[in-house]
């Protein structure tokens, strides 16, 4: 098992030629994940590292029936190749790309909702099922098979956490990264309600931060989960954010601060860890 | 990016949204000309902050010579942080009920949010729940006259009154999706005798966006220079009060660096997210502007995964080699092309570390700061 | 039971206190329609034969739980007002009018899909269970409670089927009407599944005529039926119609004409009346 | 409503979709003076109808002399119902490939759907199922960008030339969709070098918006006098050959009308649908233009829904005591207020049947005709 992607996971880059799409394709099959096919305007006809490349997903999903892709596609671009990917039919589309305009994520969403795709991200490090399928800009060596799911807001804060996880012989069953952009595909109640349904996962770290008031929400959550659950949250030490007009105040009415979102967490049952390498002892059951 | 009240006026007049009579102003004979040609005139800074009123921003005058007092009074005083230089000079009118007008970005829905409510005005975040009218507004239909004029009725409005309020709300719809907007914010709302318009106006243009609308609205800045630069570079910088200077990659691992150094006793000098896949350039520029703060050390802190361990490193390899680096550097350097990253600072003579815990033990003992444990 | 409307159907009346809305709310009450709302944006407040009237299909929702609406609204705001009807959560939407351009009924059609709701017309006479509930425009004397299931292009001629079948004394289970214009919301196939899956109906008629391809299509799921099936077409004394340039030709591909409709019908075991009075001796499993 | 050729290159224009250099003539003068300014030519005459070429409506010419010869052939004949008084001159094009792109409404699937092939031009409509092209559109995404390349891919289309041709399509359907086209269609798209073409087109829009889009669209006639001023009055009213005039309510029951006259040997005059809900003064009307056509006799089957008998039976009694009926009435009335519809009638002394059967058999017997049975 696993979340969301596994060994049948059929990739294809969107893309592929560029530095990033190359460098990354390269990485994503050097860990072994699937990948089938690459898209690229200009390069159709080419291969990157043995991989075909298409003039687009469409062309590919004929050719190669990628089910999963992931878009290194700069931000002016990146929601033509979003509508793309799911008007070719692809259920999971992962976009790595960070700076695309928050009405353009919107629409995204809402054409992913009719569709019934899976959005990770915007400017997400990706997914992964260690041992199985990488989608992502995540780091090859960190992970290790196992039965931890881990879903983060912030990618590099995430990897800090899986080292400690992995160094401590702690392996993952999924990390998800939700994506740092205001409007992602995914909440945390989304992958908290996949990690409860997944028989590989035994227990879930969510790692969040201050603003917004998704791990309070996430909280509600958690609190009908029979799977343990540990928290690490980020943003102790921040001064106070900027406000979004009165319209900002009325959605949060107080949420978003770490004491609020700690205390949420706490209440639900979940453990907060206070420093990331705390987070594997938690996990085994003790106290800090 | 925000705009000024007069902007965001400006863009509700193009879209059709009534705004009270009025004139911008720079001196206190221009107030009184303006109000020469109003008659009487609300006289209101302009800052890129809410709360003026209470802060003494915002005055009333009845003629010419009270208008070029009033002005005299706020301009070039400090209003919330923001030195004023420009007022908006208003007609005075009428207010028989002031309503609430906001449409924004709801993350949990991920859809825009209209929110309103018939008691506007000052407090509006005070207000309890049942006083408010929310609904999201579904992006593939938008906001449609029906559900503005049912939005209106919920609102208790009737007759024509109802009637401009929703044509107020979709117009307002139009220029929120049209302009990128991530807030576009009246209040309050004035029904002033049988007629509806805004008072006063916030709009918040999505940074992102401003390559395809920055023709179209105009522009502020509200960042220091320090910040400008950095966001040219694609960096997040935000100064603080502490010594010693801190770079990682990714908000929350920022964050998460910051938070253990101030829990190790530590004081940071600055949040510096270089962001994710930066180059050896965009480095270099990045460390140069954490040393040109003139921090007592540098702790950095870099989990590659997009960003190369060996970028990093060849980066600052070359600060060191061309400017020199004269405070300690505490390097935690792992992920991504680790050790080639870790071998190229080697031969530059700059250790590295492979846990965040010792590099910053490392940093505070070299700054003198008690740890905690 | 019966298809689509039955006794539990709440009726809201969008453009209640217009002309032929007014009469026609009338109308239905006289047949034992739950009509529980009218919506008027002018006359809200008001009611229409002791039936309250509301500004919108929204506030009539919240007040009455209707789950059908029927539009009397003209044209030019028809598409408003099925709009309307969609978001405030109606799932069975009626669109009596006639003349609503024909991008404005596949946007009708496009949302209703994504929606999740069900659209007869336009250009209808409507739909009838009789005995039970009445949304439409058809005379209410001529309909009998009973057994067999009647779908029609066109109203007048379903009146002229149903007044034979009820002077031979055989009844309806549901009469629908998918509606004159190029675009309407349900095919022959969608009414065919229904009434092939509803219990209380023992056959079917399907009154058809010359021009497009939804008989030949109705066919290939005749095939497939277990309960018998009538048919009636008009048109086999028109002159050939007009065609839509090459396009037209492509999509309809020499079917449209009524020997292509008689033919696909006979084949598919329905039998085809070459008077609409024969539709009861070919019913009773005689011939004519 | 059709548009000429040259109005759909028109509007092909006004959206950026390149046609060949061309004018619009009248007399064999304007044709040479064309000619002399675009040079080798073809000239087309400009009807509401496709096969010209076999026609002979499409001449080809080298000088301005041949210009007009070929014009003033052409100018005033009869091409299939259709005088030519208009003739679209335009550059001769070097033809490369034909290919053929339409868009138009799927009913079955209830959105637009792009139909097009790499084998364009003549006799399309005989291509087999593998040489074509074709996609329905989502009508919440529109035909995008991206859709449009695949598509030319898919026509085996490289390079500028598939560029082009996507850029088309993606024009196409903004011009179809803006213009609330029933149908766009080019034939053939050339390709002629490096460019692609509209070298012919079609548009038909949809009647039903005329209301919104008449004003940005040229207008164009083809309905007989007769047939005018029906419309005018929402009716649908088509001349035959026959001597019984027919009136019915709605398009099934009046074919099954005429189906069942002709079944019983009778010879309908015409096909007029009087539709749904006309109230008094339209059907009288209606009625007046039935007996304007001189029918040996008149045969009516109202089955009243929207349609209220007693309007029907005001109508008809109020022609008969104001101008008078002098031919024999037949009326089939059944349905919405039938009894009264009924009673007006035999006050005013016309007989009316409750079946059409009865009806037609009666119609028959007045005028002669054997019946069948």
């Amino acid at each position: 098992m696993a979340i969301i992607i596994d060994d049948k996971t059929r990739v294809v880059v969107q893309g592929a030629t560029g530095k990033q799409g190359s460098f990354h394709l390269k990485q994503m099959l050097a860990y072994g994940s699937n990948v089938v096919a690459g898209t690229s305007a200009s390069k159709a006809g080419q291969s990157v590292e043995g991989v075909p490349v298409y003039d687009n997903v469409f062309a590919a999903a004929e050719a190669e029936q990628p089910n999963a892709s992931i878009i290194f596609i700069p931000a002016q671009g990146a929601k033509a190749a979003a509508f793309e990917a799911i008007e070719a039919g692809i259920k999971t589309v992962v976009i790595i790309t960070e700076h695309i305009p928050v009405h353009d994520a919107m629409e995204i969403m809402a054409l992913a909702e009719i569709k019934g795709a899976t959005i990770i991200g915007p400017n997400t490090f990706g997914i992964i099922s260690p041992g199985k399928c990488k989608m992502g800009i995540m780091p090859n060596s960190i992970y290790l098979p196992g039965k931890t799911g881990i879903v983060a807001r912030s990618g590099t804060l995430s990897y800090e956490i899986v080292y400690n996880l992995t160094a401590a012989g702690m392996g993952q069953s999924t990390v998800v990264g939700l994506g740092g952009d205001r409007v992602p595909g995914l909440s945390f109640i989304d992958l908290l309600q996949r990690f409860e349904a997944d028989p590989e996962t035994e227990n879930v770290v969510l790692v969040g931060e201050i603003g917004g008031n998704a791990e309070e929400e996430a909280a509600e959550y958690i609190k009908t989960m029979r799977k343990p659950v540990v928290a690490f949250l980020a943003g102790k030490s921040a001064p106070p954010g900027k406000r979004m007009g009165h319209a900002g105040a009325i959605i949060e009415r107080g949420k978003g601060t770490f004491e609020s979102k700690v205390k949420a967490l706490a209440a639900a049952g979940a453990k907060v860890a206070s420093l990331p390498w705390e987070v594997p002892e938690l996990l085994s059951g003790g106290s800090v | 990016m925000k705009l000024f009240e007069f902007m965001a006026k400006e863009l509700f007049s193009q879209y059709g949204i009534p705004v009270p009579r009025g004139k911008v102003v720079k001196s206190p004979e221009e107030a009184a000309a303006a109000s020469r040609e109003i008659g009487a005139v609300v006289v209101k800074s302009q800052i890129l902050s809410g709360g003026r009123g209470k802060a003494g921003g915002i005055k009333f005058a009845d003629t010419p010579q009270e208008a070029a007092d009033m002005a005299q009074s706020i301009l070039g005083t400090d209003l919330k942080g923001f030195v004023v230089d420009t007022l908006l000079v208003e007609e005075k009118i009428k207010i028989d009920q002031e309503l609430y007008l906001a449409i924004t970005i709801d993350k949990a829905n991920r859809s825009p949010i209209l929110i309103s409510s018939a008691s506007g005005g000052m407090d509006i975040e005070e207000l309890s729940e049942d006083k408010l009218v929310k609904r999201n507004i579904d992006v593939g239909i938008g906001l449609q006259p029906y559900l503005a004029r049912e939005l209106a009725r919920k609102l208790g409005l009737t007759g024509g009154v109802a009637q401009q309020a929703s044509e107020i709300m979709v117009k307002l719809y139009k220029l929120f999706r049209e302009k990128d907007a991530e807030l576009v914010e009246i209040n309050p709302l004035v029904v002033s005798g049988d007629t509806v318009l805004a008072a006063d106006g916030k709009i918040n243009i999505d940074d992102e966006a401003l390559y395809r609308v920055g023709d179209s609205v105009p522009h502020t800045e509200e960042r220091t220079e320090l910040e400008q630069k950095a966001a040219a570079l694609g960096i997040s910088y935000v100064q603080l009060d502490g010594d010693i200077a801190v770079m990682a990659n990714g908000a929350g691992i920022t964050m998460a660096t910051l938070d253990i150094l101030q829990y190790y006793g530590g004081r940071p000098a600055n949040f510096m997210d270089a962001g994710g896949g930066a180059g050896v350039e965009p480095t270099a520029k990045a460390l140069e502007i954490l040393l040109a703060s003139n921090p007592k050390a540098i702790l950095v802190n870099i989990f590659g995964g997009i960003t190369r361990c060996d970028d990093v490193a060849k980066a600052f390899a070359q600060v060191k080699q061309t400017r020199g680096i004269d405070v300690p550097m505490v390097i935690r350097l792992v992920g991504t092309n680790q050790e080639e990253g870790v071998r190229i600072l080697k031969e530059n003579g700059i250790d590295s570390y492979r846990t965040i815990k010792e590099a910053v033990e490392k940093v505070v003992e070299i700054t003198g700061t008690k740890a905690v444990e």
